[in-house]
């Protein structure tokens, strides 16, 4: 019983999906499918959040941790899944014939990034990986326009299964050196094998996979070009979810295997990747790619946190994890809103915004703002906890590039900002915005501004879980 | 002796079939020599000691996967019968950062040390049961997952196949 | 052949997928390249475990898991080339570029 | 009743009553804002005379533990500085209120903004805590662009990116120079009071101190770091305006003055030679500037630069010489004239702007006779700029002077040479614009000089700059023991 | 009363006048008049009732703290201070009164009135004032008040620009004045006067090598103030102001300031030989360079105001000299006759709407008989006719010249003296003795009287100073504590001379019947052009120093918008380019994005392998 308390968020999912599954064969309606995933999340939710507390293994030893540090990142998984869940109550951007599937495509996407952070052995670890992986790409293939969402889905796929090959060679090399594909043992043998530089190798190969998903340099490249033309509701799931999953498998993969090659390494894609994206997204004029650009960077400021390799590191990573998504849901709720009928959302289309719906300017504001780094968001002492980890390990230099970057990318922002918020709209009909929405706007900006003033308690969650990296 | 040539040949088939495939002009010349390598990789996991593997790689890549290849480039007839002209700085470069990143691996492979097996395994380390045991026992989750895995995949790829409806 | 030999095959045959995927312009040759890369990944699992881990199984069931996964890309990759395809008329890697900037 | 907490609570309430308000209650939002206003200003007034500036130091200690991993507090308490500066922000908060009174465009979002424009000022003003701080300071900056952007006039998307493209450099630099001193310290507290007790090693804090001083001092409109300011005033709207320079400027100041004196004093005495040169160029650099613009506010931006340049003079002085506490006092003294000037510069401005809608100089001239009211308000703030004894800004500079001729004549006999300056610019204002015979174009607004309504923030402010120019002890007294404590660290 | 309350009547009374009759009766011209005029008043009073108590302790009390400086404010009640008030209060009042007159038809007389409450507020601050910083502030002050006078006219370009530039050159004299003030506090830690010129503990004492340098810098305000070369070319524009102000300031109060800061601080002076022959040098050059400018001016006020300069020149010399008798005496009859001069022109002025001599003498000036012989006096004072008053106060000058025995500063002044006959008489004549006399019919309806009794109730207060002050003399020594010395007839007998020659050349070239109207100094074009353009020295510094100044603006303004913002701009354009740059890497061709990216994770490969 217990066993399968410790496993209640996937299996909260698991159960929803079989429904799910079902949906289509009986010939439910969207909303059904649509209600039943949300519920499903909600489920998991709290599912995550009762068991937060506990630890245990649920499947043969080794295999599957259910930890402080899994349940944190499971629960934020399943807010953010939820909260895509209510965002798409309508993906018009999608293929109309796959709406009711479209929800157990994500609900598993999201079982499998649980799976991911509860994996303590690489089979387990790369299948999950893979479970997270496929539904997305099949939902970006689902787009429905008869234009770019093939080329979107095609990049996007390519690039991934690129990565997770890379992945993938790179476990067989740590395979090798262990002997083994437990981590358990990965940690008893490592003392032994420093010295390998296969095995630093193979660590990064296998590091890869989820820079992949995170969309650091240098697998950045889909980013853009995947966010623009996917559908809108799959790009929310990608820039929220999915980042999530990613930043606590690299926190997990670092904390068990750290070496200054891979700190050092992480330290220069995080440069790299924080530089470009925003230096890339100062030209850009669709919203989508300019998000995909800053999600790039976004991904450089995480990595000064893993790169650390130390627990305060980790901490703010996650932290900064959690806060990337609710200010991410905040940004691209309103790009599903307002560009439901549109498949590319040039800031042009944002004009006037704070006219035809105040609360999405007012949403869109608050993500923004947190994107940027300003008080009183979650964006703003995200970034002070990144920077205050990377200072504890003196770098300086590393923290005044990273901030040096935040400068590059007020630019960016406020275009969009001006556009929705500061110029009259072009065309006035309001936004016509359902209650559900709403809701979720209201508690989006609610946890951006939460999290951003009394972080005192989720900044110790964070702390504790990565307590529970080791 | 026999053994080891054909070993050998395997491993040249290997070998032969990248070859193939990364320099094939025609996509049908690509298959075949995906199909050739899947062949040799198959002979070299006999003489790994799996032959319950090589047979799977048989069956679901050569027999399943390569097959599935073989119907989708159907698709694109026209440019397997008419190659389009190569591009060649395109291929050079792409076998530069191929060649970049076997010597990367390679130099750091030479030096490589690996644990040897502390003990005599036991006996029936290699047989096939021991595999369905761990799939059934240890790795029963994994085993679980990628049937979601497939069943999803499978819903997806008729879903992304289908032809779209006129969206109204 | 010693373990090195193996894993310098696997190395080549990673590479040469590589190359492929890299190269070609055809999508399902850009596949077959990544399907090369994923093979070389099972090499390695398999020649670890003839000559490195104490319990061969283990690599052999990740070879295995690794097919049905592969199986699984392909189908999807598939289905997605035909989506492209129909939209398209063409599937050529270097005429897939509208998203671009 | 914690009185810092309840001045900052006040704005925060408006705040949030503001946001619940329905747009359209125009009248309701102003008279809410108003109010507010007033009762920060009284709450502010509280503070100043029940400082007990006899004992000196930080009172009225407010402690909560806020994030208690890394040793984040809620800790506000105010200082000699902090209880003028308050009171200043209070002012300039109520008297902005009143000078946008007439505003018509989206007066909701306006006030939302400037309110919380006014509770990053407070907040900065009395956190003792770094991040808090920081925070604050970051609140403060931000809808500066917004209020630019929307309500503002003339190249108004260039002024307001630049301003926030340079203050937001400047937090790049403070980002890592404050996150420095927390690590370097290794208390695991961001309590300046506590972060005070530790004494850091002189090479860090040589290392360390640029970042601070910079990062603030681009918000202090520091020469060479001060091309957003009089871009920026010239865009924004006239309470805009007089916050921007009111107080918004003087929160660069104050935090070279909370973190980087108070912090790293070695640091601090290391590099004020550099940086009094720096200022004392800023300081002549902006007269002569100034003395070319053909804009009003233009003029009044660069006469900031100047003026702040006295400021962060004083501030680098203070840390060298016999003359420190002059140089302190001066600079803090300053830091409140050239607030309320400024504010009552820009208030009069807009004014004159909102009517004529011009602010180029050439096109005015008499308007003195057409505006008589309104003219002699900003004839008043510049007497003040020249630095006019009887008005509050001659005893901050008069304090500098002092300390400059004593630390560095040279520099010393320059800024005071300055004052020639500074009087050739005010007057070339005056000149152009209120003097000579009166133009035509500007008849009609003779039936619209200042009255009633409209006369009473400026001439809270008038009175606040004569009342301090003839009883500086009012300010001296409040700051004096603040000023010796600190001088205590060099 | 007590001392406190006539000191506080006697400086602060104008100042609510000032406030009232400027913001609360600005529409009630009649009653601001009256407000200020009560103020002014009062302050008299009080001042006369402190010249009544006697010298006595100075006040002092508390002003401010900082550092180690110690300000206080209060009244410094000695002889000098005491007279000297009475004066200053005596001749606003007789300003505002003969105002009433000058300036009925103004518009915007509430403002004048109210402005002329705050000189008088300033001025009379400044007098008692007891601590040097209180002086100061007083001092900029004045200058604040005077340049709202001078710029009443504010509509008129001239008048503005005259203002504009009274202040700035003034501003220039008070930066040395600042610098040197300042630099006495380290030295002393306070501004109080009697403690710094105690000649056993004060500066004196204290400075050592610097006090040079310090009264110097002193010296230099004081050149500002009053006007005295390089820096005087700033009160012949002062003209531009009403001609009540041109009485006011360039009398008794205004430049005055600078002698009497002078006087006031007689002792440092003395004490600093070096600054002695520089303002001796400055002040002679100074008399001699604007007699030489007034003897060819035709516009009355003109050589009226090179006149001051002149004769603020003789103060200053006198002072030099070692005299601190003369130099008061001479400010104080000076006061009084240059008063009365300004005030007689003024009804000139008024009346006739012309400030040129010619023109007036044509249009019949001597008709206005009462104002010609205010004239005449004020004019024979000026000139140092005995036994008028300037003569005693102007011999107190040539003796202490003559007993300081600086040879070359005693011919100066003779020659300066000279000069200034020969143009007061040149005056004199061309308004009382013209060639010609154009008979026009006046309409005196609109103007009223041409000498109402306003206007010459004063101009007879102040004739009868300027018959009678320089009687006193031995009672203002008294004053400040000094027994005048007896001069021996024989000693005066060149300055009666000059004086007598002056005026007799002047008769010769413009009073007599055939006289050819034209100076001799005509003879030599040369010169003549000289002095009637100033001796060029606008020009000069509008070549030079405005000329700088443009150029230094104009250098910073291109500094800032070329340097700084065109470069902040340039860091933007080059941040998006590099952005384009940046995204041109995203060309859309997944081969490319996967090539690069194996080529980096081949990098990172060989980084880690290589190690």
């Amino acid at each position: 019983m217990s066993d399968a308390l410790l496993f209640a968020p996937e299996l909260a999912l698991i159960v929803t999906g079989l429904a799910l599954f079902a949906c289509p064969i009986f010939e439910f309606r969207y909303r059904t499918a649509w209600l039943l995933a949300a519920a499903g999340g909600a489920l998991s939710l709290a599912a995550a959040l009762l068991t937060i507390d506990m630890s245990g293994q649920p499947f043969a030893v080794g295999i599957y941790r259910v930890d402080f540090f899994s349940q944190f990142a499971k629960a934020a998984l399943a807010l953010g899944f939820v909260l895509v869940a209510v965002i798409s109550h309508r993906p018009e951007t999608l293929d109309r014939s796959a709406w009711v599937e479209f929800p157990m495509f994500l609900l598993f996407a999201t079982l499998g990034a649980m799976m991911m952070v509860s994996a303590t052995e690489l089979l387990t670890l790369y299948i999950a990986m893979e479970l997270a992986a496929y539904p997305l790409y099949i939902g970006v293939a689902l787009h429905r326009s008869t234009g770019n969402g093939g080329e979107s889905a095609t990049k996007y796929m390519v690039q991934g299964m690129i990565a997770s090959a890379v992945s993938l060679y790179g476990m067989s090399f740590l395979y090798g050196v262990f002997g083994s594909t437990y981590f358990s043992d990965f940690v008893q043998q490592l003392p032994a094998a420093t010295g390998q530089p296969l095995l630093w190798i193979g660590t990064a190969l296998l590091l890869s996979g989820f820079l992949f998903k995170l969309g650091a340099f240098p697998f950045h490249f889909w980013t853009p070009d995947t966010y623009q033309a996917a559908p809108h509701e799959v790009v929310t799931y990608l820039a929220t979810v999915s980042k999530v999953a990613a930043i606590a498998l690299l926190c997990r993969l670092t904390a068990l295997m750290t070496d200054v090659q891979i700190t050092t390494l992480l330290m220069w894609l995080s440069i790299a990747a924080m530089t470009l994206g925003n230096f890339a997204a100062l030209i850009q004029q669709d919203v989508k790619r300019l998000l995909g650009y800053s999600a790039i960077a976004h991904a450089g400021y995480v990595l000064i946190g893993v790169q650390t390799g130390a627990q305060l590191g980790f901490s703010s990573a996650l932290f900064y994890a959690l806060g990337y998504l609710v200010m991410s849901v905040a940004c691209f709720l309103v790009i599903c809103e307002v560009g439901r009928d549109s498949d590319l959302i040039s800031i042009d289309a944002l004009k006037g915004l704070h006219q035809r719906s105040p609360l999405m300017a007012a949403t869109l504001l608050i993500g923004l703002f947190g994107l940027i780094g300003l008080p009183p968001t979650v964006g703003f002492i995200g970034k002070w906890f990144l920077f205050s980890a990377a200072l504890e390990q003196g770098q300086f230099g590393l923290v005044l590039v990273a901030a040096a970057n935040s400068v590059v990318a007020l630019y960016y922002y406020l275009i969009v900002l001006r556009a929705a918020y500061l110029e009259e709209a072009v065309d006035a009909a309001p936004v016509s915005v359902s209650p559900w929405v709403r809701l979720t706007a209201l508690a989006s900006m609610a946890m951006v501004l939460v999290l951003g003033t009394f972080p005192g308690r989720f900044w110790d969650m964070a702390a504790r879980a990565a307590q529970a990296l080791g | 002796m026999i053994e080891q040539a054909v070993l050998y040949l395997f491993v040249g088939l290997v070998l032969l079939g990248g070859l193939m495939a990364a320099f094939a002009r025609q996509v049908l010349y690509a298959i075949i020599g995906l199909g050739v390598a899947l062949l040799g990789l198959s002979g070299v996991f006999l003489f790994l000691g799996s032959p319950f593997v090589a047979a799977m790689q048989l069956l679901i890549y050569i027999g399943g996967i390569t097959v599935a290849i073989v119907f989708a480039m159907m698709l694109s007839i026209s440019m397997a019968v008419q190659p389009p002209q190569s591009h060649r700085g395109k291929s050079a470069l792409a076998v530069v950062a191929g060649a970049l990143f076997f010597a990367a691996v390679f130099v750091a492979m030479r030096g490589a040390e690996f644990p040897s097996p502390a003990g005599a395994l036991p006996a029936d380390a290699w047989a096939i049961s021991r595999i369905g045991h761990l799939l059934l026992n240890a790795y029963n989750v994994v085993f679980e997952t990628l049937s979601v895995v497939l069943l999803l995949a499978i819903v997806g790829a008729i879903l992304i196949a289908r032809r779209e409806r006129k969206t109204a | 052949m010693t373990l090195e030999s193996y894993l310098a095959l696997g190395l080549a045959l990673f590479s040469l997928g590589l190359v492929a995927a890299l190269s070609q312009r055809n999508l399902i040759a850009v596949l077959i390249g990544i399907e090369l890369m994923m093979n070389a990944a099972s090499l390695n699992f398999m020649a670890f475990n003839r000559y490195v881990v104490e319990d061969p199984a283990v690599g052999q069931v990740f070879v295995l898991i690794i097919i049905g996964l592969a199986a699984a890309e392909v189908a999807i990759f598939l289905s997605i080339i035909l989506r492209l395809y129909r939209q398209r008329r063409e599937i050529d890697s270097e005429h897939i570029t509208t998203l671009k900037g | 009743m914690p009185i810092l907490s309840s001045i900052l609570l006040v704005p925060i309430l408006t705040l949030c009553l503001l946001l619940l308000m329905p747009a359209r209650a125009v009248s309701a939002i102003r008279w809410l804002c108003a109010l507010s206003g007033l009762a920060a200003s009284a709450l502010s007034l509280k503070l100043f005379f029940a400082y007990d500036s006899l004992a000196g130091g930080l009172q009225f200690s407010e402690h909560v533990s806020w994030v208690e991993g890394v040793g984040i507090s809620y800790h506000v308490a105010a200082d000699g500085f902090g209880t003028v500066l308050i009171l200043l922000n209070s002012l300039v908060y109520f008297t902005g209120v009143l000078t946008m009174w007439d505003l018509g465009h989206r007066v909701k979002e306006y006030f939302v903004f400037m309110v919380l424009l006014v509770i990053g000022v407070y907040g900065v003003f009395m956190s003792q805590d770094l991040f808090f701080l920081f925070f604050f300071y970051e609140i403060a900056v931000v809808p500066m662009y917004p209020l630019i952007l929307v309500w503002g006039s003339g190249n108004k998307d260039y002024a307001a990116m630049k301003l926030m493209v340079f203050l937001l450099a400047g937090s790049a630099l403070l980002f890592p120079g404050l996150l420095a001193i927390y690590h370097e310290a290794g208390m695991q507290t961001f309590d300046m009071v506590a972060l005070a007790t530790h004494s850091f090693d002189a090479e860090f804090q040589v290392f360390c101190y640029p970042f601070i001083y910079l990062g603030f001092g681009v918000l202090a409109g520091m020469f060479p770091f001060h091309g957003w300011s009089p871009t920026g005033h010239v865009a924004a709207p006239s309470a805009v305006s007089m916050l921007h320079a009111g107080v918004l400027m003087k929160l660069g100041a104050f935090g070279v003055l909370a973190v980087g004196m108070r912090l790293l004093p070695a640091g601090a005495v290391y590099w004020a030679p550099t940086f009094s040169v720096l200022a004392a160029i800023g300081i002549i650099y902006g007269a002569f500037v100034a003395m070319r613009q053909s804009d009003f506010k233009f003029v009044i931006g660069f006469s900031s630069v100047s003026h702040m340049g006295v400021v962060l003079l004083g501030l680098n002085l203070a840390t060298l010489g016999k003359a420190g506490a002059d140089a302190l006092n001066g600079a803090v003294f300053q830091m409140f004239a050239h607030g309320v000037m400024t504010a009552l510069f820009f208030s009069t401005v807009g004014f004159i702007y909102d009517r004529a809608h011009s602010k180029t100089l050439a096109d005015f001239g008499g308007l003195g006779s057409q505006m008589p009211r309104a003219v002699s308000l900003f004839i008043i703030a510049g007497l003040c700029g020249a630095g006019l004894p009887g008005l509050a800004s001659f005893w901050p500079e008069l304090l500098v002077f002092l300390a400059a001729l004593e630390t560095y004549p040279i520099i010393g006999v320059a800024i005071i040479g300055g004052l020639v300056l500074t009087a050739v610019y005010i007057l070339r204002v005056f000149a152009l614009a209120f003097y000579g015979p009166p133009n035509p174009r500007w008849e009609g607004l003779r039936t619209q000089d200042m009255r009633g309504m409209q006369l009473l923030p400026r001439a809270i402010l008038v009175a606040v700059l004569v009342f301090f120019g003839f009883y500086p002890n009012a300010m001296l007294n409040t700051i004096n023991q603040t000023t010796a404590a600190l001088l205590g660290r060099f | 009363m007590d001392t406190l309350t006539l000191a506080l009547l006697a400086t602060l009374s104008p100042l609510p006048a000032f406030f009232v009759a400027l913001v609360l009766l600005n529409n009630r011209p009649s009653m601001a008049q009256a407000v200020a005029i009560f103020g002014t008043a009062l302050a008299l009073l009080g001042s006369v009732g402190l010249l009544l108590q006697g010298p006595t302790e100075p006040l002092r009390f508390a002003w401010f703290s900082s550092g180690q400086i110690h300000l206080q404010f209060g009244f410094l009640l000695d002889g000098m201070s005491l007279m000297f008030g009475v004066a200053v209060a005596l001749i606003t009042l007789c300003v505002m009164i003969y105002s009433l007159g000058y300036m009925a038809a103004d518009p915007g007389r509430a403002r004048y009135f109210a402005m002329l409450s705050l000189f008088a507020w300033a001025m009379l601050s400044f007098v008692y004032a007891v601590d040097l910083l209180q002086s100061f502030i007083f001092w900029e002050l004045v200058g604040l008040a005077s340049f709202f006078l001078i710029g009443f006219w504010y509509e008129k370009p001239e008048a503005s620009a005259a203002a504009r530039k009274a202040f700035l050159m003034t501003r220039i004299g008070d930066v040395g004045l600042f610098i040197g003030i300042l630099m006495i506090l380290p030295l002393t830690n306070n501004f109080d006067l009697p403690a710094l010129l105690d000649p056993d503990t004060g500066l004196v004492k204290l400075a050592g090598p610097a006090l040079s340098t310090i009264t110097l810098l002193i010296f230099m305000g004081i050149v500002g103030k009053s006007a005295q070369f390089p820096l005087h070319t700033w009160l012949p524009d002062a003209m531009e102001g009403p001609t009540p102000v041109s009485a006011l300031l360039h009398s008794a109060t205004m430049v005055a300031a600078g002698v009497y800061l002078m006087a006031r601080l007689h002792p440092l002076f003395m004490a600093a030989p070096d600054t002695l022959h520089i303002v001796l040098a400055v002040a002679a050059f100074t008399a001699l360079l604007s007699a030489t400018i007034a003897m060819v001016a035709t516009d009355i006020k003109k050589v009226l105001a090179y006149s001051s300069i002149s004769q603020l020149g003789f103060m200053l010399m006198g002072l030099a000299a070692g005299s601190l008798f003369a130099g008061v005496f001479h400010l104080i009859t000076h006061a009084v006759f240059k008063a009365l001069l300004f005030l007689c022109s003024g009804v000139y002025i008024h009346h006739f709407a012309t400030n040129d001599m010619r023109e007036i003498g044509r249009r019949g000036g001597r008709s206005l008989g009462a104002t010609t012989l205010g004239l005449a006096i004020g004019a024979g004072a000026l000139a140092g006719l005995p036994p008028l008053a300037g003569f005693f106060s102007k011999e107190e000058i040539f003796a202490a010249l003559g007993h300081e025995g600086s040879t070359l500063f005693y011919i100066a002044a003779l020659i300066a003296a000279f000069l200034t006959a020969y143009y007061t008489a040149r005056m004199f004549f061309l308004i009382a003795l013209p060639d010609e006399v154009v008979k026009e019919h006046h309409d005196d309806s609109h103007h009223g009287s041409p000498q109402p009794i306003v206007m010459l109730a004063p101009i007879a207060l102040l004739a009868i100073g300027a018959v009678g002050l320089g009687f006193f003399g031995a009672a203002i020594a008294a004053q400040l504590g000094l027994v005048p010395a007896h001069h021996e007839i024989a000693s005066m007998l060149p300055a009666v001379g000059v004086v007598i020659l002056g005026m007799a050349l002047a008769y010769f070239d413009y009073g007599r019947t055939a006289a050819p109207r034209r100076g001799f100094i005509a003879a030599v074009p040369a010169l003549h052009a000289l002095f009637v353009n100033k001796w060029y020295i606008d020009e000069f510094y509008r070549a030079v120093f405005v000329r700088l100044n443009d150029a230094l603006s104009a250098l910073f303004f291109a500094i800032e918008s070329r340097f700084f913002d065109d470069g902040f701009d340039q860091v933007g354009h080059s941040a998006i380019r590099a952005g384009s740059g940046a995204s041109r890497l995203q060309n859309g061709w997944v081969q490319f994005y996967a090539g690069a990216t194996m080529f980096f994770v081949g990098l990172a490969a060989l980084y880690i392998g290589l190690r």
